[in-house]
């Protein structure tokens, strides 16, 4: 026989003005298996709760119901005041009378009969209620990082900085991201590689850091605390440890004009190259697509020359297992690729560039040595053109958004062209100028009132090329729309920032979410932005969502806190409202056949096969297991069970069961 | 939920547009790429973003200035502005609308008399044969505008290259075109 | 019929198979199934023209299981049944030596998966016109007409669990009508507890069907439950893309969605 | 007929419509007391047979709610569920179980108005549908019958 | 298979010789074009601006009435026909009160399952595959294909081609032995219905068009409307006092290219129709240097990827 405390919450006057609380106090009392039952005027307040408490001690509770409001409010304080009497806190349940129903029915008997219908219903299920007890998982202190840019190097280091192991995973030969590439960083005009080269470097120096360069990942099983990550270190055609990064292989090599990568196409690099000189680790690759000896079967320069004979052709790809109890994804983002402007003539006009490539340009140590000279025939632009939101904000083109970043740059891009040619005129076509941020707006201004640049408010519609020149045809809507055309030496766009190339495939491959551009989702849009929905995984910096780079590196610094809370302790406790397959004594093992249909359900991957052996070490049954530390408890498996061999804790079969009997017959 | 909505806020002028054409005037963020890619825009009074401007401020002087505008009657409807607009804002439907409703409420711009004539005169010929009659309709045209005198110089010259048919082509089916105009005359449209 | 004594005589001989699951003559008119162990079982093999009842529901049973390395006769159906079981982990290729009676009486061995699905890829799969004709006049029916219908056949249900031996997809140990905690079926056979036990039955086999018509056959009471299953063969396939048994590693079409799974009654 | 009051139960999920009808609440907007909650983590967890368990104990009608596709909190949950329940209608309704009383809905932690008129308006249909008799004809007789086996 | 024929009015009278040569096109090729019974007008920009169901109603008794007959596709040479048929088509398939109120104007029936070809589908759909084989005399010259509005826009109802740049003319003319030049003007817009009512405006606007065309060294320009015919090839006088220059370059449609190419001679094309007189010096060998700008034209699949 149950003892089952039942205490009914007026809510002030939120629940007792519809409801005759101490009638269902009153009714509930005479249900069977309730041993003690009282209306209060606040029960989440202390007294509330001191009583809750003294009755549960007092009457020797075994089982408790709480009825006030949505259990979605008050149910973790009730479950922790059980279990500070000494209950344990899964036998207690909330009937929910005030949102479902003091406040959306009228004062009537029909409404304080519904409260005592749901409190009977929860009393009935409460006895089948079970003591569960939380989930202990215990937890690997070393967390990986993927991708090496800006925000993963600050995740990185301040991880490693709190005394735990990092894995940094990096696509490129070198670590440095898009970070690398700008000329200066606005609003302050720093040089970025000055303030960045010293954090890469402190990467490969540091003692808790391990650096995996032209690396991916490809299989990541497992779950918080307990990740395994399979990365495949590309092939580098070199013997790491033997190379001394002296430079002659990359500048005797006879391929010299493949466009490099780094300056995004205004300049050439050999087929065996470093990406650029600060390069971490400054150690060369073979790009074995574009090698002679890769493609023809003969050349072998670089190995000849090479004083270490560090050169390896035959070298192979190399998978390598790693064991993380978190992961932070810091993959970062991408530009929009030619031929999305057809209007523009983007990757038609050698002229018309992109905002990466006037980084490069503007860049002391980039293809022009800092020099603005247009592609097409080097001749220095008099007259430039800046197109704002080419692409961002943009539903036809697929691209609702705001690129964020892009009024910034492209102020500092006015700026830096001026400051360089000072007979030049920088025009900015732009829809709005969103500078919020430390001394953004200011920043702004200076480039239109001390650089003189043009801000033209209206999109562009076309751009074609006539005599030499590019016709860019807009409007100034602040003239009442008119028509402008501009004849000028060169157009870069602002072009939108996209989630990065492969960036769906990773998602996949790690099991986060992401939205319908692509950037990995957040768990939730404030409360929860550095988190994902998968627990254990984090995001930093613009793979996100376009982010400036104070904005990713905060993100980064507030994934690393999360690894650090998460690595803080040996082990994880978990909620314990999760599915289990439930076994029996042998011979029959489980009432699970073992057809494992719920496993494609599971959105967790947390449906495992186990294997049952005989003395003999034979399988003689393979039944399904559910992995706790990976179930969020959703219970899509156990309604798809015929044999009902998986049940779910806190929502079990039985328990839902008689919650419908109870609900239905009174 | 649309539909009570409209019932709450009877016919703002951006409502019945929106009803008349499925165009949402508010989608427009006056990025001005219509304007910059019209190839007509130099000529108008009010280029087309600040046709939705004005459009937007539902304020009916502003409406009053559309539907005696040149700026509905230049519109060549060669949908540029649609093509490129990041909103994919139907602008042409929207000129469409508003020229008829201009006709409507006897509204037309002055200078907008020769376009006008030549489309009436245009639907003219097609209502009396189901075909264009080219010859006929620039005589028709002619009456309405008085310009005689246009392009008398290449007449000949088209006849001899035989692009002028003197005899207009009558279809079978002449009364039911003649039939739909009426009908749709009746359907409360623009009176041809 | 030679040929195929001869062939499982060869089988068993060589030690390729323990035992063979094939049809034989019952101690009335009626065909049964027989599992020949022996030489002298396998001369008692037949193949006539009623020899169409499907053998693969046997391979799961426990006892069947422990005579060792397993070969069977198979009809289409049957090849079905052992695709879908495949699928749900329950036969492994190469598991069972499968032989098939063609038209012309000569015999295909299915060596492995592959050849049964390219095999069933142009096989006649589809339920009888007589079967599409019956659940057609239950369709065209009113609501209360069908449940009146279902009613009545249900009443006569003795709960004898016939069907559920019969089906090659019933293979649990323990089926959720001998739960009891909560007691999901009622046990007695009662209207309530028959309507419970045939949709759920039914709910079980949607999607997982192989038409293969065993329960119906099975039933002493001639409820024709079949087309409760029969029904759900063709919205599944046309929805979901999904026939039940037709490949050896097909994801249960109710395993898995589509986005953009189409329906028209969810507000 | 006059007095009649529909039993429903709702079953639904907790992180879209339970969480909805908490808004109903906390907006204050009205409905019908016939309507009672059963929470469930997820629509993926509704197992058909409590729905069939729902209407054999005496419910006229039965809503079954949760987040709209590519809502879930599981993130498929709700994709699994739409499957089973787009196969147990048909089979419903092939044995002349009344789809009519059974609604399916999208409600998500926002539609706080959607869910009053959810159940305001299954309310009023079943209201004018009337007693579920079909499905408590064979109730009452069970129970007669389960009465005379008890007895002998 | 009864391939249907819309001619439109033009096509009856100002541009005579676009039909001529599309009829002699399809002859040498042995398809047969039907012309739909009793077609009328399709009401061109004077409906729309005017009226919208009389802009809805004259196309879709086209398009009944070519149902009636059993024909499945109309090829419909005339952009503005073309696009008006099209639009008709959509807007009636999106809307079915709409759809059902037209069907009550026309007192026909209307399916709206009729596929409507422009020229250069016609041509993809059944000629281009043996075009290659052929050509007999190919068109050796520099061409500025022009497309205009009505052929590729709206882009999402049309769904012909690409809505910037272009490139299904410009592989007809490569593949008849041309060398179709990369330029600026091919989607802007000519003046269309204003060759009348605002004479100054079209030569403008055809004007830069034949101005850019010339300026890249094109010899001969392409179109596929009558519209944009008359404006650019019956407004030169117009426009070269625009230009304040005299651009002689001769205005062809793509059925008279293809024709050339394949052998047909000048009069069965109705060549001599023109206004600007065509002359088309004979080049026996292949342009030497194609225009370099050609080169640079991206791969259309990438620019839709």
């Amino acid at each position: 026989m149950s003892r089952i405390g039942v205490f009914v919450c007026h809510c002030g006057e939120n629940i007792s003005a519809t409801v005759n609380c101490e009638k269902v106090a009153q009714i509930s009392k005479e249900l069977k298996g309730v041993e003690f039952s009282t209306d209060y005027k606040y029960m989440c307040s202390d007294p509330g709760q001191t009583m809750l408490k003294e009755a549960i001690k007092e009457h020797k509770l075994d089982g408790v119901v709480v009825a006030a409001c949505s259990p979605r409010m008050h149910e973790p304080t009730f479950r922790k005041a059980c279990s500070e009497a000494g209950l344990n806190p899964y036998l207690c349940e909330m009937s929910n009378i005030r949102e479902h129903c003091s406040w959306v029915h009228p004062k009537d008997d029909l409404t304080t009969e519904k409260a005592e219908d749901l409190v009977r219903v929860m009393v009935e299920k409460v006895k089948k209620n079970k003591a569960l007890n939380s989930i202990k998982v215990p937890v690997t202190k070393t967390a990986l990082v993927i991708g090496g840019g800006v925000a993963g190097i600050q995740a990185a280091l301040d991880i490693a900085n709190c005394g735990h192991k990092v894995v940094m995973v990096e696509k490129q030969p070198s670590i440095g991201g898009h970070m690398s590439q700008l000329s200066e960083t606005f609003p302050t005009l720093d040089c970025s590689q000055c303030i960045l080269t010293p954090r890469m470097v402190e990467i490969a120096q540091h003692p808790n850091i391990t650096l995996y360069t032209y690396a991916e990942v490809e299989k990541v099983d497992g779950f918080i605390g307990n990740f395994k990550i399979t990365v495949r270190k590309k092939s580098k055609s070199l013997d790491e440890h033997l190379c001394t990064g002296c430079g002659l292989c990359t500048t005797k090599c006879p391929q010299k004009k493949i466009p490099n990568e780094f300056e995004r196409g205004l300049g050439f690099r050999p087929a065996i190259y470093v990406p650029f000189p600060q390069a971490v680790p400054n150690k060369p690759v073979i790009d074995r697509e574009n090698c002679t000896y890769y493609i023809k079967g003969k050349c072998k320069v670089c190995e000849i020359v090479c004083p270490t004979k560090a050169i390896r052709f035959d070298q192979e790809d190399e998978l390598v297992e790693i064991e993380a109890g978190a992961i932070v994804l810091a993959t970062g983002f991408d530009v929009l690729k030619s031929d999305f402007f057809p209007e523009y003539g983007y990757g038609k006009y050698k002229d018309v560039i992109d905002g990466l490539q006037f980084e490069r340009l503007a860049s002391a140590s980039g293809p022009t040595m800092g020099e603005i000279r247009r592609p097409s025939d080097g001749q220095i632009p008099k007259k430039i053109v800046f197109v704002a939101c080419a692409g961002s904000r943009d539903p036809a083109k697929g691209i609702e958004y705001c690129s964020k970043i892009c009024c910034m740059y492209t102020a500092k891009h006015a700026m830096l062209y001026k400051h360089k040619v000072h007979d030049g005129t920088p025009y900015v076509f732009y829809m709005d100028i969103r500078a919020g941020g430390k001394m953004y707006e200011e920043f702004v201004r200076r480039a239109i009132v001390e650089d003189e640049t043009q801000y033209i408010r209206g999109r562009v519609s076309t751009i074609y090329e006539k005599n030499g020149k590019l016709i860019v045809k807009g409007a100034d809507t602040l003239m009442g729309a008119e028509p402008v055309e501009i004849e000028a030496d060169m157009v870069v766009l602002a072009t939108a920032g996209v989630a990065n190339h492969g960036a769906e495939a990773l998602a996949q491959t790690v099991h986060v979410s992401y939205d319908a551009y692509k950037f990995f989702a957040e768990a939730h849009p404030k409360l929860k932005p550095v988190e994902t929905n998968t627990a254990g995984i984090f995001l930093a910096g613009a793979c996100q969502a376009p982010k400036d780079i104070p904005e990713s590196v905060a993100a980064a610094s507030g994934a690393a806190v999360k690894v650090a809370a998460l690595f803080s302790n040996d082990e994880l406790t978990r909620e314990p409202l999760i599915a289990v397959v439930n076994r029996q004594a042998p011979p029959v093992f489980s009432s699970c056949v073992g057809c494992f249909l719920c496993q494609s359900v599971c959105p967790y991957q947390a449906i495992e096969r186990e294997e049952i052996k005989n003395r003999n070490g034979e399988v003689i049954k393979t039944l399904a297991k559910v992995n706790e530390g990976l179930c969020q408890g959703c219970g899509t498996c156990v309604a798809l069970c015929r044999t009902k061999a998986i049940d779910i804790h806190g929502y079990s079969n039985q328990q839902v069961y008689t919650e419908v009997m109870a609900l239905l017959n009174d | 939920m649309s539909a009570s909505h409209d019932q709450h806020h009877p016919m703002t002028l951006s409502g019945e547009l929106r009803m008349d054409t499925g165009v949402i005037i508010n989608k427009c963020y006056q990025c001005g790429k219509c304007s910059a890619g019209c190839p007509l825009s130099s000529e108008m009074d009010y280029p087309p973003s600040l046709v939705m401007r004005m459009l937007q401020t539902d304020d009916p002087k502003n409406y009053d200035k559309l539907l005696k505008s040149m700026t509905i009657w230049l519109c060549v409807s060669c949908e540029m502005c649609l093509t490129r607009c990041p909103m994919e804002i139907d602008i042409p439907r929207l000129m469409d609308n508003l020229r008829q409703k201009s006709v409507r409420a006897k509204k037309t711009n002055p200078q907008a008399k020769k376009i006008i004539a030549f489309h009436k005169s245009f639907l003219d010929s097609i209502n009396y044969t189901g075909r264009l009659y080219e010859m006929g309709m620039v005589v028709d045209y002619k009456m309405r505008t008085g310009a005689m005198t246009q392009d008398v110089m290449i007449a000949p010259k088209m006849f001899v290259k035989g692009k002028l048919n003197p005899i207009p082509e009558i279809i079978k089916g002449r009364k039911k075109i003649a039939e739909i105009f009426n009908r749709v005359q009746n359907n409360k449209e623009v009176k041809l | 019929m030679n040929e195929l004594i001869n062939k499982v005589t060869k089988l068993l001989n060589d030690k390729t198979i323990d035992a063979f699951i094939g049809y034989g003559q019952g101690s009335t008119d009626r065909v049964r199934a027989i599992f020949a162990r022996t030489v002298e079982q396998a001369s008692k093999l037949i193949y006539t023209p009623a020899c169409t009842f499907n053998l693969s529901g046997y391979l799961l049973k426990h006892e069947v299981k422990h005579l060792g390395k397993l070969g069977i006769l198979a009809n289409v159906a049957a090849l079905r049944s052992i695709m879908q079981l495949a699928s749900e982990f329950q036969i492994k290729d190469g598991e069972v030596y499968i032989l098939f009676v063609n038209d012309d009486a000569s015999l295909t061995e299915f060596s492995d998966f592959q050849s049964i699905e390219a095999f069933l890829e142009k096989a006649n799969i589809d339920i009888t016109p007589d079967e599409k004709a019956r659940i057609e006049k239950i369709e065209a029916m009113s609501v209360s007409e069908r449940w009146e219908f279902w009613n009545k056949e249900f009443e006569k249900c003795i709960k004898c669990y016939a069907c559920r031996a019969a089906c090659p997809m019933c293979y649990c140990h323990r089926c959720t009508t001998d739960v009891n905690q909560p007691q999901w079926i009622p046990v007695a056979s009662h209207e309530r507890g028959n309507l419970d036990y045939h949709l759920m039955r039914a709910m079980h086999l949607a999607g997982r069907c192989i038409n293969c018509g065993e329960c119906a056959n099975a039933c002493p009471m001639d409820i024709p439950l079949n087309l409760l299953t029969y029904q759900l063969i063709d919205p599944i396939k046309t929805g979901f893309g999904a026939t039940a048994g037709m490949k050896a590693d097909a994801v249960y079409a109710l395993s898995t969605f589509k986005p953009d799974d189409k329906e028209n009654f969810i507000i | 007929m006059q007095d009649f009051e529909p039993k429903i139960v709702a079953f639904v999920c907790n992180w879209c419509t339970y969480a909805g009808a908490d808004l109903t609440g906390t907006s204050r907007t009205k409905y019908a007391a016939n309507v009672k909650i059963i929470r469930f983590p997820c629509t993926g967890r509704i197992d058909f047979m409590i729905l069939m368990k729902a209407f054999e104990n005496g419910a006229d009608g039965i809503i079954v709610s949760g987040c709209h596709p590519n809502d879930c909190h599981y993130s498929t949950g709700n994709f699994h569920a739409r499957r089973r329940w787009i196969v147990f209608r048909n089979l419903m309704n092939f044995t002349g179980i009344d789809t009519e009383r059974i609604l399916f809905s999208w409600v998500s932690a926002a539609e706080g108005f959607k869910w009053a008129d959810v159940v305001n308006n299954t309310v009023a249909k079943i209201r004018e549908m009337g007693p579920y008799e079909n499905y408590n004809k064979i109730a009452v007789s069970t129970l007669l019958k389960e009465e005379v086996s008890n007895h002998e | 298979m009864k391939i249907g024929f819309y001619p439109g009015c033009s096509m009856k009278g100002g541009a005579r010789e676009y039909q001529e040569s599309v009829v002699a096109l399809a002859k040498v090729f042995d398809i047969e074009l039907v012309e739909i019974p009793d077609w009328n007008c399709c009401g061109a920009t004077a409906a729309h601006n005017l009226n919208k169901e009389l802009s809805l109603s004259l196309p879709a008794r086209i398009m009944a009435l070519a149902e009636k007959e059993g024909i499945t596709d109309i090829v419909v040479p005339c952009a503005a026909c073309y696009n008006r048929l099209s639009v008709t088509k959509h807007e009636l398939a999106e809307d079915a009160s709409l759809c059902s109120k037209v069907t009550g104007i026309i007192d026909l029936k209307y399916s709206g399952k009729t596929n409507i070809l422009n020229i250069i589908q016609f041509i993809d759909k059944y000629i281009t595959d043996k075009l290659e084989e052929k050509v007999v005399k190919p068109f050796n010259y520099n061409t500025a294909c022009y497309y205009g509005c009505l052929l590729v826009r709206p882009h999402a109802i049309l769904n012909f081609d690409r809505v910037e740049d272009p490139q299904s003319m410009d592989v007809l003319v490569k593949k008849s032995g041309g060398n179709a030049i990369d330029w600026a003007f091919k989607t802007e817009c000519c003046g269309a219905g204003m060759s009348v009512s605002r004479t100054d405006t079209v030569a403008r606007l055809s004007g830069d068009i034949l101005k850019d065309a010339s300026d890249r060294k094109a010899e001969v320009m392409v179109v596929a409307c009558p519209m944009c015919h008359s404006n650019l090839d019956m407004r030169r006088p117009e426009i070269n006092k625009y230009l304040d220059e005299k651009i002689s370059m001769p205005v062809l449609y793509i059925s008279q290219v293809l024709g050339l190419a394949v052998g047909l001679d000048a009069k069965t094309l109705g060549l001599n129709r023109h206004m600007t007189e065509v002359i088309l010096p004979d080049k026996p060998v292949k342009n030497a240097e194609p225009a370099e700008v050609s080169k640079k034209v991206a791969n259309p699949e990438k620019m839709e990827a």
